[in-house]
């Protein structure tokens, strides 16, 4: 059991990133091949489209111990499904705020359009979700106690 | 302050990247004060790139350059050449420790003939 | 009141006796007078229990979805607000139109029991209403109560009319009234993101998942709910932790965003007296707000805001920021 | 029980340099349901694929993992692996430590770490992906070219030569395109107009090839091997089947005064014209801002004199519809426009041109007859310069950041053709790097400078301003360190080109995606860069990126080969990872038809029994495994979870979000 008590190891949030194949996951590889650092605490899921990410997911990740969500998706109008991106924009706009509603930190959420030949700006707002989660520090709202203390 | 941090100091005051200029030589093909420079503004920007800043701080350019910011206006690589040379100027006059022009010594020895643009070039020069 | 009743009554005889429909869905007498239950009544003499009165504030449309897969046509009393859910039902193609005959019923709002109570009134007999004035007698004898103070929360911000109709009951007509259904949502929104984290997590933490707001619920009337599928990776039957809390209100909302007609139900039926309406106005108030006045339930087909979509709708930082008080 | 096998790449030093392989190798070994773990130098080689093939026969795998490259490079490689040991090949996941773990992160122990997160990962996806078999879709033999310059002729030459029906959409009234605005071409020098109209009229008279000039496309439905896509014939107000060419009616339209866009505007055309003379459809076009008919209902002369009843004023746009199997996008390029340069004195100059009006005015069918007069005052330029660089390689916002190619060998051209056709013109040159790599350019450079005597100067115009008649081009000389003044009677300013603007709405119709400078992105940029990330579309031309004809013309060549090899198919395998609605649970609410961008989903009224003999009707959604594309709108939008994304499944997801979120 780690012992919450002493000096706190220095806090590195845990982000989940769901990044659509087509633009924002071939951004990512553009941004590993011009060897584009951000911090390791970022993990991407690969998703069809960003359509694909349904809110349920969004949310088992705050459970899981997540302390922020990223979706990452075509630009609107370059969606490689036509409409994809715009139900997305949709959908996570009224989630977001619904989340901020429930006293959810409106930080912790975000959507980003980065398309296959943006690696500069995937590495980019990476790092900036990082920093911003960093300084909004653990996610205490939308977790399940049991999973942090747990496993 | 080493010579490192010197040029540190002068890369940081232009506020421009220098590594950013592609020689092309633009700026210094619109200069209007080109050919009484010993140093002109394309090779200020290599020179600093280099560090070699000895010549910068000695040359005589820095004084002629107008800060017209024609050059800064034309370059493709947003590369700011005359920010450059203020920066080395800045850096002469600061160690020269006075300060060489005061606000209120200009009233007497301004006339009408004087350029506005030399007025406000002179106070950028003359007052660190 | 009871001039509506009588006429109800009449219909529905002459709708039975007729065959021209198979069941009439209504109220029927409950032990008291604040307790009517929805009831199928299919011949002339179940009719004696009928009754409608100020208590009758169910929305009996979930109730159709059933019905109108069996035998023969139903008849049904339908509120204004009752409608909006009625079209969504429709839209959905959860109930065949045609299998349906719609009686839209006069409904000047209709009273919370819980209400009169706590104003200090027990065992009521009879309820006798003139305009603001309402008579309720009770063993202990009359008193007046002031109509606003005591009815239904959903019917404090009733603005609705009838949307669909085969035929009407309306006796009195309605004083029109212009109210701003989203003021709480507004209280809310001006708090601090602690303070809203505080109110929600106080609400929250008395769900005892009963799952009575969605069987109350028409929007919420899945053949098999997402709870209970263990494939969707989210089922389960308790919360067993204060995430889950959340979790099962936020996915509710979120799965009748933009189909909710905001008929008030859920926080009628709620045991714990949660404010769940407070959920789905933030969506429907949200809805407006980023992309255009909208009412579910107004037509009985076309797309719903959150399967449609304009070519530059508002990014979701901005929409959040934008928001954020 | 899951048998899983998991495969270590070291990427040569890729991976290994920042990610201890062995040590990840090790660590997933006791992962439950792991029962081989190895790690290995190159898992994409051959013997790496033997790896793979000999560990699923000896432990007899139920599904692999490979923690390697991204899967956008190798899946189907290691699928194809696992197929040919008689796994199947939706059994294979890939846990991408490369370009997301070993080369952003430095330190060993953090890339490790994350590098076991990821394979856990897709191990976690592995145990729940289930045996899938790729469906099958027709072809439609018949390949669509958007744009009809070389690049467009190209292609449908070697398409049609090839047997297969080809339409070519040109928005213009003739095809042709750019090139046939050019003089001479390098480096060659041969004339544009002697290589190009034959190849113009090979595709007019190829039996296999449908020109739809004046045409541009208006809708795209479908996906590879079945497009659907809707022409919209632009009204010309004049009888294609009719016209004979005979230009009567040009030389009597009184309206004379319209600006002729294929000489750049330098001299004037009546309303009805045929663009040039090698036109293909040599049939004349009426432009509607500019015919006193079509604007004031009065004239009509050309009517009158058309000798076979052409001219039709009430002619409409008309639309038709066709299904293709291939579409290859050829749409060309543009010089960009020089209001962000004004310190060059191009929009006050008449005698400051762009490089490609001086391709006509050199041209014997250009405003000059292709004498090379000053559009000022009809003299001959005694001195002229050039100016390389006009809004190329520019970070400033003004211009493009991109270096535009194909400029310092046109230059060159140009500066030769003068000093040989004008031995007494002196020529300056303004540069900042030649750039002439390749075969023969540099050669060809060099003629310019040692056997014409163009006089290049390393250096840069700051401004061209008029003196008393005279183009002052003052710029700096970098070699000699001076600042030079040179008085020019013509100056040519090699202006940067940009895609053809009208990209974008077909990048939008075909769903292919474009960057920022309007380039449409190739699949990948070494590999494969004649294909669009969407399948079934192929780049050809400037509209991928900036190139010179030699180059487009291959560019085209392969794209017909692509799209050969595409149409020779009659089946094409189709994605298997597809929408399914899971019919017990489905409410038959349409919401998920709302959403879906293919109208995939139809619904049907199908019989359910209840138990106890009792039996229902329900109205229940089904899904066209070809139609579908698998982007998952749908199953988002279905409430109770009946819809679900094979490959990519709710319960897939969740594990991966709980296995990515374990600390």
């Amino acid at each position: 059991m780690q012992d919450v008590t002493t000096e706190k190891k220095e806090f590195t949030p845990n982000i989940v990133a769901f990044c659509c194949n087509w633009c924002s996951y071939a951004g990512a590889d553009l941004a590993g091949s011009s060897r584009l650092s951000y911090p390791a605490n970022v993990k991407i899921i690969r998703v069809p489209c960003s359509c694909r990410v349904n809110p349920t997911f969004v949310l088992k990740a705050f459970q899981q111990g997540a302390d922020g969500v990223i979706l990452c998706g075509c630009h609107p109008g370059d969606c490689h499904y036509v409409t994809g991106n715009y139900y997305t924009r949709r959908r996570m706009a009224l989630l977001f705020n619904f989340l901020n509603y429930m006293g959810i930190e409106k930080e912790r959420t975000r959507v980003e359009w980065v398309s296959a030949a943006e690696g500069q700006k995937f590495s980019a707002v990476m790092n900036d979700f990082v920093k911003t989660v960093t300084e909004l520090g653990e996610n205490k709202r939308l977790t399940d106690l049991r999973v942090k203390e747990g496993e | 302050m080493t010579k490192e941090e010197r040029i540190d100091n002068i890369k940081r005051i232009s506020g421009t990247d220098v590594r950013k200029c592609m020689k092309c030589g633009k700026c210094s093909g619109r200069c209007p004060a080109f050919k009484e420079m010993d140093i002109k503004p394309h090779q200020f920007v290599t020179m600093l790139a280099k560090g070699k800043i000895d010549e910068l701080l000695e040359s005589k350019a820095i004084w002629n350059c107008f800060s017209c910011m024609a050059c800064v206006e034309r370059c493709p690589r947003g590369v700011a050449p005359a920010a450059v040379i203020e920066a080395v100027r800045d850096t002469v006059v600061r160690m020269q420790g006075k300060n060489g022009l005061k606000a209120e010594e200009i009233p007497p020895i301004v006339d009408e003939l004087i350029p506005q643009q030399l007025l406000v070039s002179a106070y950028r020069k003359y007052n660190k | 009141m009871k001039d509506v009743e009588l006429k109800m009554l009449e219909r529905a005889k002459a709708l039975l006796e007729s065959g021209e429909v198979a069941r009439v869905i209504g109220w029927k007498k409950g032990e008291f007078i604040y307790d009517p239950a929805p009831a199928s009544f299919e011949t002339v003499d179940e009719l004696k229990d009928f009754v409608y009165n100020w208590f009758c504030g169910a929305n009996l449309s979930k109730y159709l979805i059933q019905a109108s897969k069996k035998e023969g046509k139903t008849a049904v009393f339908l509120k204004p607000c009752d409608t909006y859910s009625f079209n969504q039902l429709v839209k959905e193609h959860r109930v065949k139109r045609e299998n349906i005959h719609v009686i839209a019923v006069e409904c000047l709002g209709k009273f919370d029991v819980a209400k009169i109570k706590a104003q200090g009134v027990s065992s009521i007999v009879d309820v006798e209403v003139q305009n603001k004035e309402v008579k309720v007698k009770s063993f202990g004898g009359e008193t007046v109560l002031n109509k606003p103070e005591i009815l239904l929360t959903k019917c404090e911000t009733c603005q609705k009319t009838h949307q669909v109709k085969d035929e009407e009951i309306i006796l009195h007509d309605r004083p029109e009234r212009d109210v701003n259904r989203f003021a709480e949502v507004e209280k809310l929104e001006a708090m601090t993101p602690d303070e809203r984290f505080a109110f929600w997590r106080e609400q929250l933490q008395k769900c005892i998942r009963c799952n009575a707001c969605r069987n109350v619920c028409p929007a919420c009337s899945c053949v098999k709910c997402v709870f209970d599928n263990p494939a969707s990776g989210i089922a389960a039957k308790a919360n067993d932790d204060k995430f889950e809390e959340q979790l099962f209100h936020i996915i509710r909302a979120f799965h009748v965003a933009g189909r909710c007609t905001d008929c008030g139900e859920c926080s009628r039926v709620c045991p714990q007296n949660i404010p769940l309406h407070l959920l789905n106005r933030k969506f429907i108030k949200d809805i407006d707000g980023l992309y255009g006045e909208y009412q579910a339930g107004e037509t009985d087909e076309g797309k719903t805001p959150l399967t449609s979509y304009t070519e530059n709708d508002i990014e979701p930082t901005d929409a959040v920021n934008g928001e954020a008080k | 029980m899951q048998r899983i096998g998991v495969f270590i790449c070291w990427c040569g030093s890729n991976i290994a340099a920042t990610v201890d392989v062995k040590k990840v190798a090790e660590t997933i070994k006791n992962e439950p349901g792991v029962v081989y773990s190895e790690n290995y130098q190159y898992m994409c080689s051959e013997n790496g694929q033997q790896l793979i093939k000999q560990a699923i026969k000896e432990h007899n795998l139920t599904g692999i993992v490979v923690g390697a490259c991204s899967p956008r490079m190798h899946e189907a490689t290691f699928r194809k692996a696992a197929e040919e040991a008689g796994l199947n090949p939706y059994m294979v996941e890939i846990a991408n430590i490369r370009e997301h773990c070993s080369w952003i992160h430095k330190d060993m122990d953090e890339a490790t770490e994350k590098a076991v997160i990821l394979v856990r990962t897709a191990i976690a996806k592995v145990k729940l992906n289930a045996p899938l078999q790729a469906g099958e879709s027709p072809v439609i033999k018949r390949a669509l070219v958007i744009g009809g310059g070389i690049a467009g002729i190209q292609a449908a030459l070697d398409i049609a030569d090839a047997g297969f029906e080809v339409d070519i959409v040109e928005k213009n009234a003739t095809i042709g395109g750019r090139m046939a605005q050019l003089d001479k071409t390098f480096p060659t020098l041969d004339c544009s107009a002697c290589i190009l109209t034959p190849k113009m009229v090979d595709c007019a008279q190829h039996e296999k090839i449908d020109i739809l000039s004046y045409s541009e496309v208006e809708e795209v439905k479908g996906f590879v091997g079945n497009f659907n896509v809707k022409i919209r014939r632009k009204a010309r107000y004049v009888d294609e089947t009719k016209c004979t060419g005979c230009k009567i009616c040009m030389e009597k339209c009184p309206s004379k005064k319209g600006l002729n866009t294929f000489n750049m505007g330098l001299n004037p055309r009546p309303a009805i014209h045929i663009p040039f003379a090698q036109a293909i459809p040599n049939v004349a076009v009426i432009d509607p801002e500019q015919c006193i008919k079509l604007k004031t209902g009065k004239c009509g002369i050309c009517q009158k004199f058309c000798g076979v009843g052409a001219i039709d004023y009430e002619q409409k746009d008309t639309f038709i519809d066709r299904e293709y199997g291939a579409i290859v996008v050829a749409t060309g390029f543009k010089p960009i426009a020089l209001d962000n340069f004004n310190e060059y004195g191009y929009s006050d100059n008449k005698d400051v041109i762009t490089s490609l009006e001086l391709e006509r005015l050199m041209n014997a069918a250009g405003p000059t007859d292709g004498v090379l007069l000053r559009p000022s005052d009809g003299k001959h330029p005694k001195v002229i310069t050039f100016i390389q660089c006009v809004g190329s390689r520019d970070t400033s916002g003004c211009g493009k950041p991109y270096c535009s190619k194909i400029c310092c060998m046109y230059t060159a051209k140009h500066a030769m053709l003068i000093r040989e056709k004008y031995p007494d013109t002196e020529v300056h040159v303004f540069y900042i790097d030649v750039r002439t790599p390749g075969k023969n350019y540099d050669e060809f450079y060099r003629r310019a400078v040692e056997q014409y005597g163009v006089d290049y100067i390393k250096g840069m115009v700051g401004k061209v301003y008029n003196e008393n008649g005279k183009l002052m081009v003052q710029g700096s000389n970098l070699i000699d360190n001076e600042q030079i003044t040179i008085e020019s009677d013509l100056v040519v300013l090699a202006t940067a080109i940009e895609p053809e603007p009208s990209v974008r709405k077909v990048a939008t119709l075909l769903t292919a995606s474009i960057d920022t400078n309007n380039f449409l992105t190739e699949s990948h940029a070494k590999l494969r860069p004649v294909e669009s990330p969407t399948a079934g579309v192929y780049l050809a031309g400037v509209c991928q990126g900036p190139k010179d004809i030699p180059e487009t013309v291959s560019q085209a060549s392969a794209c017909a080969a692509k799209v050969i090899g595409l149409l020779a198919k009659d089946k094409l395998k189709t994605n298997p990872c597809v929408a399914m609605a899971d019919e017990n649970m489905c409410n038959g609410c349409s919401q998920c038809a709302n959403v879906c961008a293919y109208g995939a989903i139809t619904y049907v009224e199908k019989e359910f029994r209840l138990g106890g003999g009792k039996t229902e009707v329900r109205r229940v959604a089904s899904v066209n495994p070809a139609v579908c594309q698998g982007c998952g709108a749908c199953t988002v939008t279905c409430p109770s979870g009946a819809m679900d994304l094979k490959g990519f499944s709710s319960k897939q997801i969740m594990s991966e979000v709980e296995a990515i979120c374990k600390m």
